[in-house]
């Protein structure tokens, strides 16, 4: 190794560090610390001319090492880092010490202050001192696209990357298109045709060049990380006797867009759903809806309809959360039904009306327009339907303890419409567990981060989008669903995908693949080689956050750039 | 002369670090006795940092991360905060005194805070009287 | 070979013997060992003198083996002074190496240990407060014992160490790859080790050569090993058995483990690793399956006494060395 | 046990003028900026729930509707445009007809058609009464007062009659009105010292309608008084000073300063709310039923044929005089005989017996509270 | 096939946006179409009745257009299947759901009916033609939707710029101090975002600079931007705070809210991005003065990097796409007198509360009541007062205030409900004796997370009163607060030491100017209008133009954030490819029937 050349160089930030700090008594101190070749103050270091000077030197003095002491790393670093590379110096061999934010604007003193610079002029010192040389690396990344679940969010995000040259692999569980939306009528609040939106978007998929539609299909297995995935999936054979297909392809992202399915309405025996005849879900009216058949089991047209909100979201028994969009889908209802009966009575019993949305509440006031007759119950209090005795001129009776007269109140009702709320599929632990995501108490999938990125997901190339992640209505769910194209266009963009040079390795020397660090990892980017019996980080998934090399118990780790002997030079530093 | 002991500040570099960079630009004037080293996240604080600089001589270090749940790494705060009770457990086992290892939650927007930690840990650090652990140890050598 | 054979001492400090035994423990090789040897100063095997040792002239001896810690002034005066008379010194065993058991005596002062050993013992006779003095005159005359320190060293504290042979005791086959290493080195027929160099263990953890089955790991709750059935086939960690291995040295044979029983880290920290105790607990409190403070704090229970685990044989070697208790 | 909703009532409710408290989303602004509203009596939103949901036996036993005066506080800030000041008029207006047990109240309000027709059956009846018994025994050219058409004392037999007519149509539309709003709910026992405690009240809040005033705008309020007292005063002069106000040709001012302050405040008034009713100045003449216009249409003919009949009289134009008091008559009589049992002026008796009731539910409350230790009378938080 | 058209209106759209007349002509004339009537508003369908005449006319498919004719869509179905024929034959051609509520309604309007006749959708038909597309992308608006629609496109190497109008990026969020339901600091997530963009190179920032003018057509747009002086050197700054030191002017500061003064010369919060100062012209003695008073910052600059005679400039920029982010206002409390804001002292709306409650706020995250101050100069005034302000024994939070109002607005703005329990969350944390109270109408708590945070809110202790505060008054100079509690049935009326209005969220101001340099239809409320509800919530009808975050509709974080990922997935796919989609607004009907036709075999 070349002997160290460190440079140091004391930013007076005009009076801002200089008023405080001694910047001179910085630079004698400095300039006697092993390895330091020339230490320099300058009035602005950011400036032009300072960082101009820093390239001099290291031409004109063969610096290998500098010390910036100035503002906060978190301004700058990129800056004096560009300097360095355009002095043909290893851009981390850099280190900043931070003494005007975290010294001279915060204290007063001179003479304290100037020994705190010093101290931390010193850490730096010791610390670039062990600096490594690193480089960015880039990988591969495939342009190709495998989306799982052919609902809305799937086949949105499909389109869009199809458009932009990738090819996808639209692969669905079912023999059609659609998802839940396929069920559905008309969309609230604009009561626009469903299927009409649909047929645009399947249309599209199935005439995609780009586009490969597998359905009856389902992933089977998803190996490698980001950019590099193998994708192997199984498509059923059309006719019993043909052996299934299985078709691996290679991928560099995946979408997750598996969606939810309904809350089964007999679970809350309140409701009688399943025994009494006239109770039915959702889903169930709208295939009334699309049939025109919005009639009792007996073919009469319903005089009074009852839409109970709730059923299986908002309360503790079932699922905390709410749904989402049911209540819209309700306020839908009550115009539909008086629109398919007219003259029949609605009542609407729900708990707190989620008309959020652009268009909601309008839409609900609408509803009360037309004389719906909106009950509001606790959480927790449901409403009992039983049936109706024979002089009463309805079929059933809903006894409600409703909230806004404080009164028991029942209901007379012909027909009574659970709005039954959305759950995880059955099977999400399985897919969570084939692509390598997590799901919450509840089973949606975990986004990465609920404000910063809230389609990606901590495992790096695998995205989620649409009801998967949790409830969702429809323009949120292509909303996402563009999201999670924008992320994979902006990679595929750029062709490679560029890997920070800080990240930590796992020195398979040292390993002794006691899998301590395994499951700490957020991104799961540590692997386990069950053969070499190693852990092995992905450094492509990496994020740096060192919880695994503070972890490490044999010390197998190391943290590029946050390495033990960098910050021990540091812990040294500081206290000098 | 007051004794002005010396703190080793672990933070984080998403919120602590950032919340006393504003506490710079906010100029927020504190003690002078915490020096700061930077990492990524509070779970990067090996328990081995935080002996080491006992060892070398500080009187006091100061851990701080982003609050629970605002972590940048999503958990990486969690692992820190598991570490934290069994070192100080470890700790009073070597005869240390509470006050001189802390951990605290200080976010990006918390400059203020991040001051009142500082000026805190230092008046009770400084209660505490200068760290024996470096002299101790050098004594031991030299006299047995 | 030389006609010469090799001038050999073996010389305890603060220990229990069982490394002697170990040495012993290599069975016929002993007579290999002393063929090739001769064994000037063995106190367990023959007699010896101080002035024998004395005598010698300086690196006259080859190797010592020393093991023990150094606890008082007697273990560190005849340390300095095979160290004189010898070209290598070797730290034998888990005292010489970090401190071993004696070390845990670090964690309480001297005075502490005196009354615990002579004074507040249920075994001392009522009134009888005798406690030794390193000085004291009987029938007028002066007599001395050594002098008790106030805290344990490990050998290399005290004088310098050439190479270090772990373990408490050092296995049978690891000692005597250390001794035919040495013999090696001496004899010119293989390359010595590094000055400093760990002998006789290997460089990656237990977990190397552990053959449990090991998965990812998450810790609800921890219990002693009599505390659970358990299952012999799976990581002990993952049990919530509180084991050392991860962050030990490997070379032991995994005999604890593979009886049952969690590794308590005598072969020392794995290379490059500060501090032992420090690394086993960053490692093990981070698998601790819990975002809540409160029921960290319960799960921590469960490690009542995780200090003097982490640093069974270790504490003269850790960072901090001592309680620093005021 | 719980009550059956009825979600056609609301229906109902429309023709009496209830049309928009469906959409009501109870977010409690009414309430509580409703200078009336105190515990138990919160109004109006109780009772635009209750009716939302058709409770129709609660509402008949709601004092709520009586104690609103539609100040329109509630209307303005509504944030949903759900009128529920015109929802408690409207109530209002349900509640006599259900009060009245003809069944000609409902009739009047759920078709003007009828009540109009009702009206001028009953003005073309008083006028053919009139003529025909003038022509026996009177002369148009000739200005007699009270005896033009009948004899003076015979007038007063009608006028006496049409008022024990009335009375008796009113008092038990009244005791209707206890029933059920008090005597029907066994539940509760009403002491008899309650009532007479509080029946103070009764007149009390008739004459001076002081809870009125506590509306924040007091505009209305004095109108009301204006227009109420300048009634009252009226109906007093004729029921007894009758023959002392049309005698002439000269003018009493003992009798006639009275008459004329009344019919300035009558005219004054009544014009006023067409105005109003026409421009929607206020709050509570933004909506109109037909039932308001009619009421304002008899009184403004009735105060102003009457002034008319004087002017022309004083100025001898006798035969005009006759002719317009027979006009007089004609609108006096239906305003008499149907408003004031049938629609909006039997409000006269319902409010100040609404608030004699409510103090005495409370007083059997707290009466109940005193007998029952350790539960409190319900009190205002 | 023969089809009934039947023309019907809900009411909901611009009904005199189209002619109907000419509509109902032009449907008489489409192929097959052999009933057409004009059934009115709100028409009274019955499905009995349609049966008969669907059975007479022997019609198999119904046509039902008009605005928002899904209102009767149950009806004609019925009377399809009550008729015995294919009840999937109803379709509906709404006018207003495909942009027929502006300019060429009339021709819209045919087209979408051309579609619902030949039963193609009409998203399929009305495809635009593609253009070439410049690489470059300009975003409006520098909240956290810019910022993210910009990291997005900027990380795919893409030049963007950035116009934000005030001297910082961040918008609101960087005024927040907590984010519900996670509680996470703002802070934290979002200044590592700002200093992204602030170091990217692909990101050209042009804060305190506002769109002047757009010109050009779908892909090759030019933009004229107005850098305000700043007259201060962004690039030399280096935020020393020596201007503001010395500036003797003092204002209220915007990014507080006006619960804090900054002076004339300022930096709007310490972590700014760029980090930089600025001059208020507006209140510069200096420039007031037209350089004849002041100019003291100037001259003790230490790097001599201020110009107070610096003029705006204006920039061209040549971009192929637009995205338009740029937010929201919130809505004036003082127009809802009851509440008493502005002349209660201890009134707070929403974002006043956010400064106060925040860590780096003006009272440094200490929750207190103002104190009154009197001085000569400015008479007396309320302010908060670290030292002498107390915290409040009790709060009340009132929800919708400006909100789900016919009176104000009458729409919900979505986020009040979830940062009011955030508020009482803030409350009883830092006052754990303090009373906190939440007014609500209806608890809209909808999103991942947000019901079990609103459970949580109730578990702390705050009291959750169903019903809007009416009215909040002073009695004997304490604060009287006054509602229905509905639930418990009865009229609450107490004191209280601070009031929280949840304010609701309005367009931002100047979002109107930008909807008509681009030709972009809003909403009543003055929300940009999106492409299609569903479908294409960030396109417009305009080509090559985006909308994201709140200024489409008000809007929480984390779906701004997806939407602005989602409208750089449009940008990125024009660039990607170099083409884009034309304007549909300029799609003409004979376009739309053409490839309607063509479509028909689906």
């Amino acid at each position: 190794m070349e002997d160290l050349k460190i440079g140091v160089y004391v930013c007076n930030c005009g009076t801002n560090i200089a008023k405080v700090v001694d910047c001179d008594a910085t630079i004698e101190s400095a300039s006697r610390l092993p390895g330091v070749a020339i230490a320099r103050p300058y009035k602005y270091m950011c400036s032009n001319p300072g960082q101009e000077m820093i390239v001099a030197d290291i031409r004109e003095h063969g610096l290998n090492r500098v010390v910036v002491a100035a503002c906060s790393p978190r301004m700058h670093e990129p800056t004096f880092r560009k300097a360095l590379q355009q002095a043909g110096v290893n851009p981390y061999f850099l280190e900043m010490a931070n003494i005007r934010e975290q010294c001279s604007w915060v204290h007063e003193d001179g003479a304290v202050a100037t020994e705190k610079a010093k101290a931390l002029v010193k850490a730096a010192v010791l610390r670039v001192a062990r600096h490594e040389p690193l480089e960015r690396r880039s990988v591969d990344m495939c342009p190709d696209l495998l989306v799982i679940g052919g609902g809305i969010a799937g086949m949105t995000a499909a389109l869009d990357l199809a458009d932009a040259g990738s090819k996808i692999y639209l692969v669905e569980r079912a023999d059609h298109l659609g998802g839940n939306l396929a069920r559905v009528d008309l969309t609230a609040p604009y009561l626009d045709s469903a299927r009409d939106m649909l047929t645009d978007r399947m249309t599209r998929v199935v005439e995609h060049p780009n586009i490969s539609l597998l359905l009856n299909s389902e992933v089977e297995r998803l190996e490698g990380f980001v950019g590099n995935f193998q994708a192997t999936i199984a498509t059923k054979a059309r006719n019993g006797n043909a052996a299934d297909q299985v078709a691996t392809v290679d991928v560099g992202s995946v979408v997750v867009c598996t969606g939810y399915k309904e809350f089964d309405a007999s679970r809350i025996t309140h409701y009688g759903y399943g025994k009494l005849p006239n109770v039915i879900t959702s889903f169930e009216f709208e295939k009334m809806l699309r049939e025109g058949g919005v009639e009792t089991k007996e073919g009469k047209a319903p005089q009074y309809v009852a839409i109970i909100h709730c059923v299986g979201s908002r309360n503790l028994e079932f699922h905390a959360y709410c749904s989402r969009v049911c209540c819209m889908t309700a306020l839908k209802y009550a115009h539909e039904v008086k629109s398919a009966v007219p003259g029949a009575y609605v009542s609407d019993i729900y708990i707190d009306m989620h008309a959020f949305g652009k268009g909601h509440e309008d839409f609900y006031r609408r509803s009360s327009e037309v004389k719906t007759l909106f009950l509001m119950y606790a959480k927790d209090d449901y409403p009992v339907i039983r049936r109706a005795d024979a002089k009463d001129d309805c079929e059933m009776l809903i006894e409600v303890n409703e909230s806004l007269s404080g009164e028991t109140i029942e209901i007379p009702a012909d027909m009574v419409i659970l709005m039954v709320g959305m759950e995880a599929r059955d099977d999400w632990a399985d897919v969570a567990h084939l692509v390598n995501i997590s799901g919450d108490k509840d089973g949606w999938f975990i986004e990465s981060h609920p404000k910063l990125d809230p389609v990606a997901t901590t495992t790096d190339g695998i995205y989620i989008a649409g009801a998967c992640q949790a409830p969702k209505d429809i323009p949120d769910s292509v909303a996402q669903a563009r999201a999670a194209a924008a992320r994979i266009l902006g990679r595929i963009a750029k062709g490679k995908l560029e890997i920070d040079a800080v990240f930590a390795e796992v020195d398979e020397d040292k390993c002794s693949g006691c899998r301590m660090c395994n499951e700490l990892c957020p991104y799961t980017a540590i692997e386990f080689d069950a053969e070499k019996k190693r852990s092995h980080i992905i450094s492509a998934l990496c994020k740096a956050c060192g919880a695994c090399v503070a972890a490490c118990p044999s010390g197998a780790i190391a943290a590029r750039h946050f390495t033990d002997a960098q910050i021990f030079a540091q812990i040294e530093g500081v206290l000098a | 002369m007051t004794f002005e002991p010396k703190i080793v500040g672990f933070l984080c570099n998403w919120c602590s670090y950032t919340g006393a960079d504003l506490a710079g630009t906010s100029r927020i004037h504190y003690a002078a006795n915490v020096r700061i080293i930077r990492v990524m996240c509070s779970a990067r604080i090996d328990p081995t940092f935080v002996l080491k600089a006992l060892h070398d001589g500080a009187d006091g270090v100061l851990i701080c991360g982003c609050h629970p749940g605002d972590c940048h790494y999503s958990e990486g705060n969690y692992k820190m905060m598991r570490r934290y009770p069994l070192l100080k457990a470890l700790l009073a086992d070597y005869g240390i005194e509470k006050d001189r290892v802390r951990l605290e939650w200080v976010s990006a927007s918390e400059g203020q805070r991040f001051a009142d930690i500082v000026n805190d840990m230092t008046e009770r650090v400084r209660a505490l009287g200068p760290s024996s652990i470096k002299t101790a140890l050098a004594t031991d050598m030299a006299e047995r | 070979m030389a006609d010469k054979k090799l001038q050999i001492a073996i010389y305890w400090g603060a220990a229990c013997g069982g490394c002697d035994v170990s040495i012993l423990d290599t069975n016929e090789f002993i007579l290999d060992v002393d063929a090739l040897c001769d064994v000037r100063l063995w106190p367990l095997a023959a007699d010896g003198k101080y002035k024998d040792v004395e005598a010698m002239a300086d690196g006259e001896l080859d190797v010592t083996i020393m093991h023990g810690a150094v606890r008082n002034s007697e273990n560190e005066h005849m340390a300095k002074l095979l160290r004189q008379k010898s070209k290598i010194f070797v730290a034998y065993g888990s005292c010489a190496y970090m401190g071993g058991i004696p070390g845990l005596a670090n964690l309480v002062p001297r005075e502490e240990i005196f009354a615990r050993a002579y004074l507040d013992n249920p075994s001392i006779e009522p009134g009888n407060r005798t406690v030794p003095l390193s000085e004291t005159t009987v029938n007028g005359h002066d007599l001395e014992i050594p002098k008790f320190y106030d805290r344990v060293y490990k050998l290399d504290q005290v004088v310098d160490v050439d190479y270090y042979v772990p373990g408490c005791p050092p296995q049978p086959d690891q000692c005597k790859a250390a001794i035919l290493a040495l013999v090696g080195a001496l004899t010119g027929t293989a390359e010595a080790p590094p000055k400093g160099a760990v002998v006789g263990a290997f460089d990656r953890a237990l977990c190397d050569d552990c053959q449990r089955t090991k998965t990812e790991k998450k810790i609800k709750r921890f219990y002693r090993p009599w505390q659970i059935m358990q299952d012999p086939d799976t990581c002990l960690m993952e049990q919530g058995i509180l084991c050392a291995g991860s962050a030990t040295r490997s070379g032991c044979g995994v005999r604890c483990p593979n009886s049952g029983i969690p590794c308590r880290g005598c072969y020392g920290p794995a290379p490059n690793v500060l501090d032992q105790g420090a690394k086993l607990l960053s490692a093990v409190s981070s698998i601790i399956d819990s975002k809540d403070p409160q029921e960290i704090d319960q799960i921590l229970e469960g490690l009542p006494d995780f200090t003097s685990f982490a640093n069974r044989y270790g504490v003269p070697a850790s960072l901090l060395q001592r309680s620093h208790r005021q | 046990m719980a009550i059956r909703a009825n979600p056609k009532l609301i229906e109902e409710l429309e023709t009496y003028g209830a049309q928009d408290v469906s959409k009501c989303y109870h977010c409690g602004n009414c309430s509580a900026t409703c200078p009336f509203s105190q515990d138990p009596y919160i109004l109006p939103r109780r009772s635009m729930r209750s009716l939302q949901m058709g409770l129709e036996r609660k509402l008949e036993g709601d004092l709520e509707p009586w104690l609103c005066y539609y100040c329109g506080e509630c209307s303005q800030e509504c944030p949903r445009d759900a009128e529920p000041g015109e929802t408690m008029m409207s109530l209002r207006r349900w509640l006599t007809s259900r009060y009245d047990f003809t069944g000609i109240s409902k009739l009047f309000y759920r078709s003007w058609r009828i009540e109009l027709a009702a009206i001028l059956l009953v003005a073309m009846l008083t006028g053919l009464g009139f003529f025909l018994f003038g022509l026996s025994q009177g002369n148009i050219h000739h200005y007699d007062g009270v005896n033009a058409f009948l004899p003076g004392e015979k007038i007063h037999f009608f006028d006496w009659g049409l008022a024990i007519v009335l009375l008796v149509l009113l008092l038990t539309n009244c005791a209707r009105m206890w029933w059920f709003t008090i005597g029907r709910d066994k539940s509760k026992r009403v002491p008899l010292t309650a009532y007479i405690k509080s029946a103070y009240l009764l007149p009390m809040h008739f004459m001076t309608q002081m809870r009125y005033a506590k509306c924040e705008r007091k505009r209305p309020w004095v109108i009301h008084l204006i227009l109420m007292l300048s009634y009252v005063t009226m109906l007093i002069l004729i029921m007894f000073f009758v023959k002392r106000m049309a005698a002439g040709p000269a003018i009493d001012w003992r009798v006639h300063a009275f008459g004329l302050a009344a019919t300035v405040g009558l005219l004054g008034t009544t014009i006023f709310a067409v105005r109003g009713r026409i421009k929607k100045t206020e709050n509570h003449y933004k909506h109109s039923h037909e039932t308001d216009w009619m009421f304002l249409i008899l009184l403004i003919v009735v105060a102003g044929t009457g002034i008319l009949q004087f002017i022309l009289h004083r100025s001898g134009l006798d035969m005009a005089a006759n002719i317009t008091y027979v006009v007089h008559l004609m609108s006096v009589v239906p305003m008499l005989g149907l408003e004031v049992p049938f629609s909006k002026w039997s409000h006269l008796a319902y409010r100040p017996l609404a608030m004699y009731f409510a103090e005495i539910k409370a007083e059997a409350a707290r009466a109940e509270a005193r007998a029952s230790q350790g539960v409190r009378a319900p009190q205002a938080a | 096939m023969r089809i009934g058209v039947y023309l019907c209106q809900a009411g909901i759209g611009d009904v005199d946006a189209v002619n109907l007349h000419s509509i109902a002509s032009y449907a008489a004339n489409l192929p097959s179409v052999e009933v057409v009537r004009d059934l009115g508003l709100l028409p009274k369908v019955e499905p009995d009745a349609f049966a008969a005449e669907i059975r007479a006319e022997s019609l198999d498919r119904l046509v039902i257009a008009g605005d928002t004719p899904g209102f009767f869509k149950p009806a004609f179905t019925r009377a399809m299947a009550l008729a015995g024929e294919d009840p999937k034959e109803v379709r509906l051609a709404s006018f207003n759901a495909f942009g027929a509520s502006s300019g060429n309604g009339t021709a819209r309007a045919k087209s979408v009916l051309a579609c619902a006749a030949l039963g193609v959708p009409f998203p399929l038909a009305a495809v635009p033609d593609t253009t070439a597309v410049r690489p470059g992308t300009l975003i409006v608006g520098g909240g956290i939707s810019g910022i993210q629609a910009a990291l997005e496109i900027a990380d795919a190497g893409k030049q963007v710029h950035l116009v934000e109008r005030t001297g910082t990026i961040g918008g609101h969020m960087a005024m927040f101090d907590k984010t519900f339901p996670t509680l996470d600091c703002a802070a934290c997530i979002l200044t590592p975002k700002m200093v992204s963009v602030g170091q990217h190179e692909m990101i050209d920032l042009m804060t305190y600079s506002e769109v002047a003018h757009i010109s050009g057509s779908p892909g090759d747009y030019t933009i004229k931007v107005r850098k305000k002086a700043r007259r201060v050197d962004v690039s030399a700054c280096v935020a020393c705070n020596v201007c503001a030191d010395v500036c003797p002017q003092r204002v209220t500061s915007e990014f507080d809210n006006g619960i804090a003064e900054r002076k004339a010369a300022y930096i709007p919060f310490p972590q700014a991005v760029p980090n930089a100062y600025l001059i208020d012209a507006e209140s510069c003695t200096y420039v007031q003065s037209d350089g004849a008073k002041c100019g003291v910052c100037a001259k003790k600059c230490p790097k001599e990097c201020i110009d107070l005679d610096q003029a705006d400039e204006i920039v061209e920029l040549e971009v192929g796409n637009i995205i338009l982010a740029t937010g929201y206002d919130v809505y004036d409390a003082t127009k809802i007198e009851r509440y008493n804001y502005g002349t209660l002292p201890n009134v707070l709306t929403a974002l006043e509360f956010e400064r106060l409650t925040n860590a780096s706020g003006p009272t440094g995250g200490k929750i207190i009541t103002k104190t009154k101050r009197v001085s000569k100069k400015r008479g007396e005034e309320w302010v908060f007062d670290v030292d002498e302000g107390v915290p409040p024994k009790s709060v009340a939070i009132i929800h919708c205030v400006g909100s789900r109002d016919a009176n104000h607005n009458a729409y919900c703005s979505r986020v009040c409900c979830m940062y009011s329990l955030k508020f009482a969350h803030l409350v009883t944390e830092k006052l754990p004796g303090a009373k906190c109270y939440e007014f609500y109408i209806d608890m809209r708590a909808f999103g991942k997370g947000y019901e079990e945070f609103a459970n949580r809110i109730k578990a702390e202790g705050t009291f959750v009163i169903r019903g809007r505060t009416a009215k909040v008054f002073a009695q004997d100079g304490q604060m009287m607060i006054r509602g229905e509690d509905i639930i418990s049935d009865r009229l609450v009326d107490f004191p209280v030491d601070m009031v929280l209005l949840s304010v609701g969220l309005i367009p931002a101001h100047g979002s109107a100017d930008l909807a008509t340099m681009l030709g972009l239809a809003t909403d009543d409320d003055g929300w940009f209008s999106e492409l299609d509800y569903n479908a294409s919530p960030t396109e417009t009808e305009r080509g090559g133009v985006f909308v994201a975050g709140a200024c489409q509709a008000p809007k929480d974080i984390p779906d701004t954030v997806a939407q602005a990922a989602a409208v750089a997935a449009g940008v990125l796919k024009s660039i990607a490819t170099g083409r884009g989609l034309n304007s549909r607004a300029d799609l003409a009907l004979s376009d739309i029937e053409r490839r309607a036709t063509s479509l028909v075999r689906i």
